[in-house]
């Protein structure tokens, strides 16, 4: 297993990096929200994005894609972090492929993962129905008709959702809200007839749609997976979903830290910089080694991903944990020791604390993986 | 004991009789009365109780009557406090000039500089705010660079201050400013009351990450301020400073527990959106984090008792207050931070449909708190405090 | 309720701080540690402390006790906490006399309260059967026999065990471990056929015993309080015991904490003192918050005892757990802030580690009352 | 690679028949071989073992021939180490000479010097210890006192050094003097090898908080030591010294991870001790805090696993070594932390009955990690060594 970069992945990681600071800087992001976008995110960077091979970048090259490995994309969503990019990397090019490439029949790869890789077609997760994450916690009900399925329910927190071509609704087929047995993945089209979509502006100017089912008739071939067994493998696309994310927000919290460094260079009080205050280097060095050990769960996580480890839950659950807990860390530490001008909205740390939160609720807070954790290694 | 009986029974007779029913409501944050030359008031009943309670002098009821106070010993004046309470009665003014000028002025100022001011914070005529910080001068305050020069009976005022809280809709402000930029820094700082209405004062709203705010930027460009409206001796304001912070911090660290009220709804939320199990808080870790949190208020709440208890019979608070400071306002983040984890996306809401308007206040309420342990001192300048004041550190 | 101290409750303090100092200081829980003493503890101290009134210093005046009430006790045992004195303060002047006030009978306690105010008679609370702090995982058994009962099983931890003239003693007349229903509480003389009592020796250089009961027969009036009903009682003596410990532990951590403060600033390094190096200024300050907080809440606890309020529950174990994590931390802290002249057995910082440890683990630790904090307030 | 692959067979094959059955178990404190003069082994084949090993230079594997060592490139040494590893065999010899003074010899010592002391080290035949700290030089190491005076061919050396471990068992101690006292206070400190076995040198072990330890003073009072036993310039040892002691913070760091295998039997522990429902600890706030600890050592082996591979493609750990240091002992103890609350009362014992030998280790266990965070150089010299050299915070 390699937890140093070989030399075309630290490229990689530079010609993301560069992108994002030229196309995608925080300021972009201000400006979804301060223009209220429609969609959240710009169909144009995403197309640039695509045609870096980004779009595809774990789709195999058979069905147009790069074949570089989750390590790969790990390394774009941690270089889109360090700017807040607000695009549909984790929504289509992680989440969206991973159900396809697990579960999807050879059509259903051919017909959507092409597309994908082209930057033409966007999915989402149609998974929660409460306000904390429970994979099992699915009422969302698909009722078997003489031609496939008819959905019935909400969802919510639907990354892209209100967007999306194709959406992958987890939803019950048998058995009662919180059982992994019984459920099913179903490929919707984003229009269709009975599906009311809602876009919400959530703290972090990144959107996510509520999604009301009632009736919507889905055929047969929209099954993805095995009827009512879908639990493994909707917990195999959040294990991937976990790590990419935990990628993000590794890059997110180096970036809020070494804006923080170099304020803390800069910022002159009682005639010295504030950082030369004892207090505050220690906490900054505390802050130095959590990240490094975000950084190495990160890699591990994504390396075992790509080497198809069984240990994949676990090293998951490590770097969704340890890098939500830095983060949080170290954006609430980049406000603080900001001060004054942290708190303004014209400052761009602020938007740090704001990402952190939302991607700490999103597939589990550090205390569900802790937990998981814990099940997982028998105790 | 018989005059303050007499007295309790009289009060209670007058408040029962003068503070209109619609004054005896919880206050929302929009129904304050603020006073000032563009007071607002919510209701007619607002501004007949602000006037009621004014004629008495009960808006400051401890002041000298001369100035338009009601001339109540702390003993009468606790019985005036319990007996609003009891009635359940609004505050019928709030206002910096009460709080922080007034004491001031009783201490420090002249005898014309109290006609003057005094009877109008008293009542509500005039709304003051306060210039303390300025962009380079935070937690460094007496860095300060606004510069007043004398220049006949006047001085000329230069600089720019910086979270001065209702700057735009103050009449006066309160002002530290530099008089002799050669003296050590604390040695030239002088305080100086200014009218907004002068030429050259201009205030702007800051935005803060929580959204909209009370805090403005102030700029002083050429302002002439009469000599007559500096209050103790000049380049001795950083006396006048300090006691001022030490009234901000108290002011501050009680954050925590005026919203105390709220605290108890955390399991209950946690309950409600995270699930229960035989009537336990279902995930573990956050019932633990509420438990240690909800121990934690219990303690620090019994902690101000007994200190305001030991104050009474003598130990004043002295630098503790900086001990209130500093846990009162960590304690009130963290309860924000448990409310989100007990709620998960639902708080995490900025605007628009999906979210009720209590969680969307929630999320700018969270957002809100983080600033508490910056305003009113940082909690790094409260520790550093109670490591010199309290213990002795040596620097 | 009164949190601040009343003039005779603070010379009673003074008082007992000057007693300790001159009487008990640490280098006497040396020498009773190098000498492996006996008993574990002085019978002159405890006679000389008996004579100021302190044994009995929450019995009533009808049975020759102060009638102080628990906060006087509790600023004994704060006291004696300074200088980590060991006497059967915990064990005799508040368990068993606790014990027999509760559920005494008016031939017990004129029995036995008069002698333990003179400083005659020592008690032992025989509890625990595990090593953690379960009160209701009672296995040892009372079994009706026609003259009273027979007593089966073992004790661990039972502090002043070897030494008591009686032991009250936690057995089961019914029910099964765990079940706080059945249990019963007897008075059983230290010395009696088919009891074997060994004293072991603990880390911080106290005494602690383990008993063998094996068929110890025991007369009917030696039934403490109701048959089987002894669990609301065990509870009652237990709050009052980890309040007053609560009370013992901020005096120690209040004292390991003044010594760390005067090491601050008397040990230099780098040419000035130590205490002037912000990290641990800042650490310091956190710790005095801590520490004033615990000393507000021992205070209520014990003055909801005094004031017989209804929750006393809530207040012991706010109590044991603040002053326990309180203490914990100022005696980890302040081996580091000696540094290595700390970590010498003959510097007296350690053993104030020794003792935070043992007394965390002395009926709950912060865990056992958070759990049940969390319980009582019914969440 | 063909050279490697030959390399490996012969070593495999070699080890195979030279190592002594008992010599491939895993080893008890009390089996370390530290050589000597007053060597002591647990059994003859220790001995065996050290002289066949010593004979192929591979007590030191990469140090050269000519100074008994193995004369091994790195590639080879690895497959050396790996083999070991792989049959389970016990390391010959451990020393202080071999971790510090060798490669500081081999590169600040003159021919002579390498020539006299490192075949010594090499084979055993000299045990080292050594002499930094001082009573009032303990994270100010630079602040010694101890002096060392130029006289005709010798240094009089006359001080206190303190946490020289197994100064009682040592023949040599390799020692940081001062040698000029008007210089300033890094610039005037040398590097001295001195014999123990020289007239005014005496030791007395030291007590800790856990029991008896390695640790001694160690008193030098009038010693004579021949100037040719400097090592380097003179006045220019406190570059040797920051040497040293990185290599002394990357071996300390490493205790956590030594001990990794007990790492494991934290939660079986737990559920003994504590109980277990369903599979899980049933103390809910324990079990969190092991998962916690679990999840925090998982993510340090990862670290200095990720650190390691960095390392060999050529970007050095370089400061990442205080990381490691500051993490890894902290982490240590909180792992006894743990110990001790899911063993309860039984990790509380201090001796005689009632206690297994286990339980009685542990508590000495305990007490002794809480010295890890301070030698070594403490926990907050790490932070500050991060804050400085890492970060580029100012002074």
């Amino acid at each position: 297993m390699a937890l140093a970069l070989a030399l075309e992945q630290r490229q990689l990681k530079e010609t993301a990096e560069q992108f994002f600071r030229d196309k995608a800087p925080v300021r972009a992001l201000r400006r979804l929200r301060d223009e209220r976008d429609a969609h959240g995110f710009s169909h144009d960077l995403w197309r640039e994005m695509a045609a870096l091979g980004w779009a595809g970048i774990v789709i195999p090259e058979e069905y147009g894609g790069a074949d570089f490995g989750y390590l790969g994309l790990g390394l774009i969503l941690e270089a889109s972090g360090r700017t807040l990019a607000a695009t549909p990397l984790l929504s289509t090019a992680l989440l969206g492929v991973s159900a396809l490439l697990l579960a999807g029949t050879p059509a259903q790869r051919q017909e959507l993962l092409p597309a994908i890789a082209e930057g033409r077609l966007l999915t989402a997760l149609a998974l929660e129905e409460g306000p904390r994450h429970a994979p099992y916690g699915i009422a969302t009900r698909a009722t078997a008709t003489p031609d496939g399925f008819r959905l019935d329910g909400e969802k919510t927190f639907v990354l892209d959702g209100h967007v999306a071509d194709y959406l992958i609704v987890v939803a019950r087929t048998a058995g009662t809200p919180g059982e992994a047995a019984g459920l099913t993945l179903f490929l919707v089209p984003g229009e269709v007839a009975g599906l009311t979509r809602t876009r919400t502006f959530m703290v972090d100017s990144r959107n996510a749609a509520r999604l009301t089912f009632s009736g919507v008739a889905v055929p047969r071939d929209a099954i993805l997976g095995p009827v009512g067994g879908g639990g493994a493998i909707l917990e195999q696309i959040l294990d991937r979903g976990r790590s990419g994310l935990a990628a993000e927000m590794l890059g997110s919290a180096t970036e809020a830290f070494e804006r923080t460094i170099a304020y803390l260079k800069e910022r002159q009080q009682f005639g010295v910089a504030i950082g030369s205050f004892q207090a505050l280097k220690h906490r900054a060095a505390e802050m130095f080694a959590e990240l490094e050990l975000a950084r190495s769960v990160v890699l591990d996580a994504l390396s075992a991903i790509d080497a198809q480890r069984n240990d994949v839950p676990q090293a998951a659950s490590l770097a969704k944990a340890r890098a939500g807990e830095t983060f949080d860390l170290v954006s609430s530490e980049g406000i603080q020791m900001h001060g004054g001008i942290g708190m303004t909205d014209e400052h761009e740390i602020g938007f740090y604390l704001k990402r952190a939160r939302v991607a700490q609720q999103t597939f589990g807070d550090a205390a569900f993986h802790r937990d998981r954790y814990a099940a997982l290694e028998g105790f | 004991m018989q005059a303050e009986d007499d007295f309790r029974a009289e009060t209670r007779a007058w408040l029962e009789g003068n503070c209109p029913a619609c004054m005896r409501t919880p206050m929302q944050e929009d129904e304050v009365v603020w006073g000032g030359r563009r007071a607002t008031f919510a209701n007619p009943e607002a501004k007949l109780w602000l006037d009621r309670m004014a004629a008495k002098g009960w808006t400051v009821p401890t002041w000298p009557e001369e100035y338009g106070g009601g001339g109540l010993d702390a003993a009468k004046a606790r019985i005036l406090d319990e007996e609003m309470r009891r009635l359940g009665a609004r505050p019928p003014l709030l206002s910096f000039g009460i709080w922080m000028l007034g004491p001031v002025l009783l201490e420090y100022g002249t005898p014309e500089q109290k006609r003057e001011h005094l009877p109008k914070i008293a009542q509500g005529q005039i709304r003051w705010c306060q210039g303390y910080s300025e962009p380079g001068a935070g937690s460094d305050l007496a860095g300060l660079q606004t510069r007043a020069v004398a220049d006949g009976a006047s001085f000329v005022v230069n600089g720019q201050k910086v979270w001065t809280s209702y700057a735009d809709h103050a009449d006066w402000i309160f002002c530290l400013v530099r008089t002799d930029p050669r003296a050590k820094k604390h040695e030239g700082i002088s305080f100086l009351l200014i009218d907004m209405a002068s030429p050259g004062v201009s205030t702007r709203p800051i935005r803060l990450i929580s959204g909209a705010s009370p805090f403005c930027e102030t700029f002083l460009d050429n302002v002439a301020v009469p000599q007559a409206n500096l209050v103790g001796q000049i380049n001795h304001g950083w006396t006048i400073a300090k006691k001022l912070l030490e009234h901000e911090r108290t002011m501050i660290s009680g954050i925590g527990n005026r919203q105390g009220g709220r605290e108890h709804t955390l399991p209950a939320l946690a309950k409600r959106y995270a699930g229960e199990v035989a009537g336990r808080i279902q995930d573990p870790e956050l019932r633990l984090r509420i438990a240690r949190h909800a121990m934690d208020s219990r303690a620090f709440e019994l902690t101000l008792r007994r200190v305001a208890e030991e104050a009474k019979s003598g130990k004043g608070p002295g630098p503790a207050s900086a001990m209130f400071k500093y846990y009162g306002t960590e304690q009130n983040k963290r309860k924000y931070e448990l409310m989100l984890a007990a709620l998960g996306t639902q708080a995490l809401g900025w605007e628009g449909e999906g979210f009720t308007d209590d969680q969307l206040a929630l999320t700018r309420a969270w957002l809100r708190s983080k600033a508490n342990s910056i305003e009113g001192g940082t909690s790094e300048v409260q520790l550093n405090v109670i490591a010199k004041r309290v213990l002795g550190l040596p620097d």
